[in-house]
């Protein structure tokens, strides 16, 4: 992999993360348990969209095959996604959608902090603007898990049963591949190994202020960043890139 | 005639005297209870039509064809709750609560706009909702905008400068669709020819049969009568329609001169009532859709309520 | 439309409303009930798409566009299928899906009775061959329709809903249009109108056995045959289409 | 020695003598407690595996790519429910009802082949599942059609005439792929990358680690070594990649002119056990499909009996 490659599949990375969550926060709409819940969550949807369209431009100018964010986000099969397991997996019950969401914000914010020191500009920018965004986000998604955690019987035991039908998810985004190191080692990217003591710590918190037991460690998942997904991708993308795919001739 | 009785009659000659010199009724006012109850009935069937108006919308959220239509569609789609949410606390203002407006929703005996019950089946149906289905809101809100009730009027001129950004949009899409390949443009003449009499309906009944018209018309709830509106909505999109070279599917659409107007054929009335009465291809989803969301919901909005109290309760013992 | 072309509506109609059937019996597929079902549901599933490619394969000759059984299913937009809208509906649960399928099958036992005296030789030979199996399908869904009904009282309940979640889906069956006309006129359609009373009988009958109530006529949707139809279709297309969408110039 | 001991001795020899004739073991002849514990687990994981298996295919089925591969799998699919049945129905022969089955399997006590574990990611993996893990089914099938229990080794033989069947429709698949687009090529090869380990490691460890096997093979109830099939289906698949002009992963893949067998590289057993122990990307999704369609279908299975119960007592009363 030339240093350019790695540098688009590290964008990819980025830009899939915003975008298959954004794309499961999308069909929450008109749905949500309360109509406050529905701005929020098209809110975030939002944010998350508008992070995954720098990402993916930034990509594919990197690329320099004439592929923009909507051959991107159109164009490729399952295998070519680059978005975490975690992210994919179905909105399930209020407490699942949030759950998911508050173990990917809390790594996010690191992330961001940490991506928008980059030695790459643009992408420093990207982060810096996507870190605010983040800030709320993660606000919001710990104030549900407190919420529903320290809310009724009913509620604890939904979002307890949330975080662990996860938890095998989450060792995932602290991975480092090779891609990963060099994107370190050149200053652009983010040592996400490292982020793992303080999102430990900031989630641990939280769990216990939601007065929610942290799970055991016992079984993880892995294969995004190769294009190993779960059976669910093929699914969302099959919606998702409907009309493109249908009218390759079309401009929308 | 009564002590009472004749209190009532001063009150009433002072309500409408009000109305009448433009001044808005506030919540505190005093008002007649039919047109409490009028208001209630109005307001609250428009909070109900934005927020199940989000789900015709949200069929192709996840759908859009490109990341930039599904950022607009996405906006929009929050800005209908954010509308309805508006309407809400407005209608409460009236002495009525969220949760009642949503039990009177659920029942059936609160109606939403009935344009609603129809599909949307390709692309060209988001655009075409914002060309005409918000054109016509907005032909109607124009006139809301004066309303005598203040805060439905101040409601309304907040709506109604999104809207028109809503149907900008909306036309866009048609223009982009219009223009595309002979499939978009076969997309784009489908949704026009499924929308147009239904989006001529929203303006309610012809003037000779509106039962309730020349009473919100005293009021000044209503300003304009519903033939009026229609007239003016489809005067302002016949031409929009030909810019697009579409054809709108009336035959008997034609200028005609000497009135200054378009003449139109006459509207299906049966369907009409037939949509109204349940035989809309989604009136089931669409109140099953709000219904499951609420039902849904519940144990969330529980919880949230029981850790409020909690909170309460701690800061309460910790102060103590 | 010639002639050519109402044939091919008319046989556009039958293959339709076999392959979205059976396109709903496939996702049951490991989850039904019991084992024994599974069994029956893929077995009326592979019944439903031999039927679907014996008339798309007709419908394509008679178009005479070179159009085959695969480019009719996989390369057609909502608008151009003419399935009823009871086929498409979800599964929900396993009575929603015995309603849906009791419904479909009675009227279809008796409009393939119907087509297998038709004077297009083929139509009926794809008739009689189709009747045998739908003789085994109805008494299928009726035993079920029984079982239930007739059950223990959640699925007495469930089946009650389900019946009546169904009920003015049902109606569209019974309309004729220009098309249908003309197909009878030739001799080659069914007179679906005229098949209603026995169908009404018969299905007044299984629902007498199953101790369930008929429901009142309160309301109908109809928009198939000029291709309007539910918000459900696009996405069983979306699913069902995606491979050959995706990938137009591969051979399967 | 006491009575019991010499008369069980005694059935144990006759029991063995019997193995060792190759005469078939019927379920009222007496056998040992520990080889009918050791059939109902291999038997059980057996059933359990066919009808687990129906969900990795089952996830292409409404996605396959023309009506007739739609119809094949389907085909396919339900005779992997119908080999379901029938392994259900010889185990139950060994004294153990398809419901405590059931539990064992839902309970997690119970075993699935684990290759069901690894998720299905396109269309080619239809293929190398008929070809690859379907090839390796068999050629363990093919050694147990001689196995010592009766019921068995005749669901085995009936079993594999169908299996090999799928085999062939699968490598067709592969072929069809492997000969097709670039991008279909692709998918050929990606689905054999993902998919040629875990199918050797269907044969389970090697023979040197091996625990049960010894008792097995004394049993008659294995007939050939671990090893020896593995190698079987290796120096079998390997021309029929070649053919596909796909390239197997492994660096350490060739032919020994002098075993007369292929060479192959060392299997990853830790990733086996990882995946085994719950780590594959579908643990959860499988079991929890198998658990839902269960539980869900209960309400279906107590109205069915209560149906059946309800006839019978009606026959009851009119025959009185």
């Amino acid at each position: 992999m030339t240093d350019k490659d790695m540098l688009f599949d590290y964008l990819l990375r980025l830009g899939d993360n915003s975008l298959i969550l954004g794309q499961r926060l999308a069909e929450w709409c008109g749905h949500a348990p309360m109509l406050e819940e529905d701005l929020a969550l098209t809110n975030i949807g939002l944010d998350l969209l508008g992070q995954a369209r720098m990402f993916l431009s930034y990509a594919g100018e990197v690329e320099g095959n004439g592929r923009d964010e909507d051959r991107l986000a159109y164009f490729r099969d399952t295998k070519d996604w680059r978005n975490l397991l975690l992210l994919e997996q179905p909105n399930g019950d209020f407490a699942m959608t949030m759950a998911r969401q508050f173990f990917f914000d809390s790594f996010q914010y690191l992330q961001f902090e940490a991506l928008s020191n980059s030695t790459d500009e643009r992408l420093a920018g990207i982060a810096a603007k996507s870190l605010k965004e983040t800030t709320y986000h993660r606000r919001h998604s710990t104030d549900w898990i407190i919420r529903l955690g320290d809310g009724t019987d009913e509620s604890h035991e939904r979002m307890q049963r949330a975080i662990e039908a996860l938890w095998g998810y989450l060792p995932e985004m602290f991975d480092m591949d090779a891609v990963d190191e060099a994107m370190v080692v050149d200053g652009i990217g983010a040592d996400v190994a490292a982020l793992r003591p303080e999102w430990d710590e900031y989630v641990n918190g939280v769990l216990t202020e939601a007065t929610l037991t942290r799970p055991e460690d016992s079984w993880s998942v892995r294969g995004s960043r190769e294009g190993k997904h779960s059976e669910h991708l093929g699914y969302i993308l099959a919606e998702m890139q409907f009309l493109p795919r249908a009218y390759p001739d079309a401009k929308w | 005639m009564g002590v009472v009785d004749r209190e009532f009659e001063k009150l009433e000659a002072a309500f409408q005297a009000k109305v009448e010199a433009e001044q808005r009724i506030e919540p505190k006012d005093w008002m007649p209870e039919k047109y409490r109850q009028t208001l209630i009935r109005q307001m609250s069937q428009h909070a109900h039509s934005e927020v199940v108006g989000m789900l015709p919308e949200g069929n192709w959220l996840t759908r859009a064809p490109s990341l930039k239509r599904k950022a607009i569609l996405m906006a929009k789609i929050q800005d209908e709750g954010g509308h309805g949410l508006y309407l809400y606390s407005a209608t409460e203002t009236l002495g009525i609560s969220r949760d009642q407006m949503f039990d009177q929703l659920h029942s059936g005996k609160a109606k939403y706009s009935s344009i609603f019950n129809y599909p949307t089946l390709n692309w060209a149906d988001i655009g075409a909702i914002g060309w005409l289905v918000d054109g016509a809101a907005i032909t109607n809100q124009i006139a809301l905008c004066r309303c005598s009730y203040g805060p439905y009027a101040r409601a309304m001129i907040r709506i109604c400068k999104e809207e028109s950004f809503h149907q900008r949009q909306g036309y866009e899409i048609m223009m982009t669709m219009a223009q595309g390949t002979e499939e978009q443009r076969d997309m784009a003449q489908d949704a026009l020819n499924r929308w147009w009499w239904p989006t001529l309906m929203m303006f309610g009944p012809n003037d000779s049969n509106s039962a309730h018209s020349a009473q919100s018309m005293q009021w000044k709830i209503k300003r304009q009568s519903n033939d009026e509106l229609r007239q003016k909505f489809v005067d302002a999109t016949v031409p929009q329609a030909e810019f697009l070279n579409l054809r709108i599917p009336d035959d008997q659409l034609k200028w005609n001169e000497d009135r200054g107007h378009y003449d139109f054929g006459e509207i299906d009335w049966e369907e009409f009532r037939n949509v109204v009465k349940g035989n809309g291809l989604c009136n089931r989803e669409r109140l099953q859709a709000r219904v499951d969301a609420h039902e849904g919901g519940r144990w969330v909005r529980e919880a949230a309520l029981a850790h409020a109290r909690k909170q309460e309760a701690r800061k309460a013992a910790a102060a103590a």
